[in-house]
């Protein structure tokens, strides 16, 4: 199996379904023609789909998103892609109000995806480095993913593209060309709503998504010299939430870490934290801990953003913390 | 004014030539349409007074010629994204009185199964996209239907209709802009009825007619008597057919008046009776019947007769939804999610 | 003192800061002349202080949040009027982006209000009923109260209107005319950031806001027969939130449950109840509960709309089961 | 195509005469601050290739003239929007190069303390608004300084600059037309550069001039050589003029082109070559030295020598940037909240 680049296993899976299903199509800004979008990742569908099916765009993200829906609710799959997540602001109205709804009140079917790239770490600042997933969360009728390696970027993808509802695609730009794994040619399906446990340990349980993923890995391989024994469970989906995974985990380890770069008031931590505590309540060993962003924008000089974002140093004391609870 | 390109006003005189294309028998049908709406309407007005309706009403008194004659052009494989004051479209395109009752009664065989209330409905079978409140949003879905038409090379059209208080959105310029530039089957039908809920137009807007506002996109704009529902037939047929041939968009604007309140609870005591009056003779409806009785195409008494049986119809109609189910509490959990 | 409904208590705030302050200004579709409103809340406003401190704006609700981004970067005190909170998501990129980031970013200060009638109860289905609070307590640099009473209501606009930051003043639709308390004449603050004992209560903790205070209030006083002591804790302010406050009442207590009629996937209830059991884990009796609507639009009919909303029979049943724990 | 009414053309000729209101002095300092941006621009491209500066680098190589021109027609309690490509507008302002460069090295004592990078910055004092990524976000801002202007009954204005792409969004529109139906004193200066990122205008819309939208909103619109900078100068200085008077808003629209790639880390290899070639023979600073030479303002000599001052500031504010510390990292968690 062929190792491949996290943004190539994203570029992948759109192709094999475009050469699969006539109705896959591509919209955004800069993403056609020889282009091929801002981080490259559609270079070379024009040449290969047509003008057609690779559709640069105004500057226009509202009508991106309104017109994927059009296009969605016609029998199309769109993948509309947003130039960074920060613009994803744009849409908001056509996706919580549109897209996310139509379905319910009408019966509306909307399959449709939008790929958003988001994240820091890359010295970017406010504008191009935020993580919008919780509003999406929060909205009804929304499915939202958030892969962290490249088998599972491929694989959300592709189910994500087969899904017939609305799907926020949380593609996280530090991983880009940082993280390369095993990816089958040929798709395959991660299925959305399920959770992976991406490291097996016993005494803290570290439930996060996306780079933060890395992060906790780090952690546990680290803690492990130190005779602690961390679990990393990936979320991968947040909307649906693998609530069984979450629940099932709590319960055997007992001590909890929810682990995200996103900003910390109702995130997506905060609610797996109260899944646990409602649900899991007498399993638990000690407090639930939430290792977050703090709620400031992302700020862009070094310094700051280096202490903004989760790191390993302190995700690894806060595992000995808990730990030592 | 110096003339705008692309620009065609047709908004002087009542129309009093058959548009090609239309049957005797289309007339009938647009004139029973116009009235559906209408006596729905005023049955609906009724039934809120009475504390029976649920929920706001929207009526589209006044609006009836837009609404139908818009609607008429459109052939069963179009999309039509209607408003608030299009229910006499909803009609053309099929949908019936039975099933418009149970909406407006929140009745689990509505449309919308009780989830959405009055003219907040669609129907996916015949292509009436549910109606979103958030003005203007209904247009980059019409051009995203017309987007997969194009990508499909099926000769459709998506037809949308917006208010001119509509007109101050993004979403406008946003849909507007793309669909030009990317040459798309839409057609956007404006029903300037002057004021958007208690905002004059020239609180809105520092020009006279939004159909102007088409020299911004390059595309055709449309100027027409919203009151006269051959006249709206006309050009929206003449940009149906544009759109079908790949010639892109078309923004149309019906000048009309909202001649009662934004919704049942407004007195509409912000608008001069004058000019409420000055509309009021301008009835498309019965401008409407007046040509056709002269042309021979209806009588009076066919008229009459054509009513009464809209009437027994709403009779009908309101009578099985008001014993129609309503749906179960924890209905409101199912149908989030498409399988 | 005169008893004023919730309504008027807005009105009266806004009147009589106007009347104090020449740089508040109020602007939105519809509030001007004669009209003064969809809820005819600034009714009288235009005669009084003129048509250039009581704006008619075209339907651009970017446009106005993003307009008095300007006004009060100018050194005004604009308030702006939503006509329904549901149509902010056609504002959010403007509060999100630009009013929450001003000032971290470079020092701009933006002192307004967005005044949001938001919340079900009233039959106007999933365009005209929902609540949106929680997106922007996760957005950092805005601040967002909601009112349950009419004293409240006008402190807390009072606050939000001299604050010097971004506040979103939620006002529930459904109290409008159903709640009448005690209101001083003459301006008064209710302090942002300070929640509010409704009814003390020893055995079971409700934290809420919104209408759900007068739920909660009902259960209260239905269980008192039961002999269940019951608090009722009314958050009033959501951004910044009394945690204080919060974790000394469930320390007392020690069994919360968190109330609210937004959505629950990442709400204000999945952050408090994160809070707590973070920081007072140690006096938690039995888990917490949230008890808030379903992750759906808020549904039309009436029988699918009672269902959707929390209410005082099934507030009661949580508060017995939680109490029998 | 038919003339369209109040709008303007003043682009094909370079201009050669002083427009009125501009001293020798000022000449010279246009000249300076355009130099400013260039010399920093190069500078940074040079640090850039380094690795020297941190995060992305835009430039407005051959925008100089926009930048400058247009806010030169200020005064100090104008307010000011800019965007990425117009560093020299700051300079006019009153920005130093010291302070500039310690914002591109995300220092603490930088205008936006290292919270935001390269051009997204501001100055409260200056009273030039932080640049905002979203583009057009800053339209509805700049008409909002210019409401509060007309609240207070100052006869301020309020500038902002945008670019081709941005007149997709739809916050373009929205401020366009609540500033013309309120009659707000704001001047929007639209550099089309011929490119959003890699989409050409042809991709982005379906007209010839931007400047034509004013037609929408009952504006008067200006189309103008973007690379001369004193006829930016004199559009600018007549709407502003307008916008004090109290007749309202002014939409420019500046030709030029980008002739670099949309950041340093793009090669514009999608722009024909022949196209970046044609616009570097009008480069905005040669043309406008050429023109200061002929009318004896400057010399070769003189040019020289400004060329070399302001390179030494720029060693000076890079050095100084290099050494002046970085935030603390906690100080992430301040400012979010005034007080
Ligand atoms: C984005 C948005 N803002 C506000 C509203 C509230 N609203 C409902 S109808 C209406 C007036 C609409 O005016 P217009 O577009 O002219 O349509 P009309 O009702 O006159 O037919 C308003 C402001 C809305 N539905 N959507
Ligand atoms: C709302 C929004 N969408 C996308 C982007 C990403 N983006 C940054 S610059 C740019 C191109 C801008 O083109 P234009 O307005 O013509 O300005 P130019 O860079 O050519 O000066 C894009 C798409 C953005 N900043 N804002
Ligand atoms: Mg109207
Ligand atoms: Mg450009």
């Amino acid at each position: 199996m062929a190792e491949l680049l996290y943004v190539d296993a994203i570029s992948q899976a759109m192709w094999e379904e475009m050469e699969r299903d006539p109705s896959v199509f591509i919209l955004g800004e800069d993403v056609a023609h020889e282009f091929g979008g801002a981080f490259k990742i559609t270079k070379g569908f024009s040449k290969k789909f047509g003008d057609d099916r690779v559709i640069n765009t105004p500057i226009s993200e509202s009508a991106i998103v309104g017109s994927s829906v059009g296009a969605a609710l016609e029998g199309l799959r769109p993948i509309a892609e947003m130039q960074f997540s920060s613009f994803i602001s744009c849409g908001f109205d056509q996706l919580v109000n549109v897209a996310g709804k139509a379905y319910y009140r009408w019966g509306g079917k909307v399959p449709m995806v939008v790929r958003a790239p988001y994240g820091g770490g890359i010295h970017s600042g406010p504008f191009h480095s935020s993580c919008e997933e919780a509003y999406f969360v929060h909205t009804p009728g929304l499915k939202v993913v958030a892969p962290s390696t490249a088998y599972d970027a491929k694989g959300l993808l592709i189910a994500s593209i087969r899904d017939n509802n609305p799907v926020i695609y949380f593609e996280h730009k530090y991983l880009y060309r940082r993280i390369r794994d095993e990816v089958p040619e040929g798709p395959y399906v991660v299925p959305l709503g399920k959770a992976d446990i991406k490291r097996p340990g016993d005494d803290v349980l570290v439930i996060t998504y996306g780079a933060m993923v890395h992060v906790a890995l780090e952690s546990a391989a680290k803690l492990e010299e130190e005779g602690i024994s961390v679990e990393v469970l990936d979320l991968r989906s947040l909307c649906p939430l693998d609530t069984e995974m979450i629940l099932e985990e709590t319960s055997k380890i007992g001590k909890v870490i929810v682990l995200h770069e996103a900003n910390r008031s109702c995130g997506v931590g905060a609610e797996v934290s109260s899944i646990i505590s409602e649900e899991a309540f007498r399993y638990l060993e000690a407090p639930i801990v939430r290792l977050t962003a703090p709620d400031t924008p992302v700020p862009f000089s070094t310094p700051l953003e280096n202490y903004y974002l989760p790191d390993e140093p302190r995700v690894s004391q806060a595992i000995r913390d808990l730990f030592d609870y | 004014m110096a003339e705008l390109p692309n620009i065609t006003r047709v908004d002087e005189a009542y129309t009093t030539e058959i548009p090609q294309g239309l049957s005797e028998a289309d007339l009938v049908l647009i004139h029973k349409y116009m009235k559906m709406q209408r006596l729905y309407e005023e049955r609906v007005i009724k039934l809120y007074r009475q504390g029976r309706a649920v929920g706001a009403v929207y009526t589209g008194i006044g609006h009836e010629a837009i609404a139908v004659g818009a609607a008429f052009t459109l052939e069963k494989e179009d999309v039509m994204c209607a408003m608030h004051r299009d229910l006499g479209s909803h009609f053309v395109r099929g949908m019936t009185l039975k099933r418009v009752a149970l909406q407006y009664y929140g009745r689990k065989e509505g449309p919308t199964q009780g989830r959405d209330g009055n003219m907040h409905f669609g129907d996916y079978q015949l292509k009436n996209y549910g109606m979103v409140s958030m003005l203007a949003d209904n247009m980059p879905v019409a051009a995203g239907a017309a987007l997969a038409f194009k990508i499909r090379k099926e000769q459709n059209v998506a037809l949308a209709y917006i208010g001119d208080g509509t007109a101050s959105r993004g979403d406008f310029h946003e849909a507007l802009n793309f669909a030009s530039v990317r040459n798309l089957g839409a057609v956007y039908i404006c029903e300037n009825n002057q004021f958007a809920y208690s905002t004059p137009l020239s609180e809105q807007m520092n020009i006279d007619d939004i159909g102007i506002r088409a020299v911004a996109y390059g595309i055709p704009g449309v100027i027409v008597d919203g009151n006269d529902v051959l006249a709206v037939y006309k050009v929206t047929q003449e940009a149906v057919d544009r759109a079908r041939k790949g010639e892109g968009p078309t923004l149309i604007e019906c000048k009309t008046m909202r001649v009662r309140g934004h919704s049942e609870h407004d007195d509409a005591s912000y608008v001069p009776k004058e000019l409420i009056e000055h509309w009021l003779k301008k009835d498309p409806i019965e401008q409407y019947e007046k040509l056709l009785i002269e042309k021979q195409i209806l009588s009076e008494q066919k008229i009459q007769e054509v009513e009464a049986s809209i009437n027994q119809e709403i009779d009908e109609a309101i009578d099985y939804a008001e014993k129609a189910p309503l749906p179960e509490g924890p209905e409101a959990l199912e149908g989030v999610f498409a399988d």
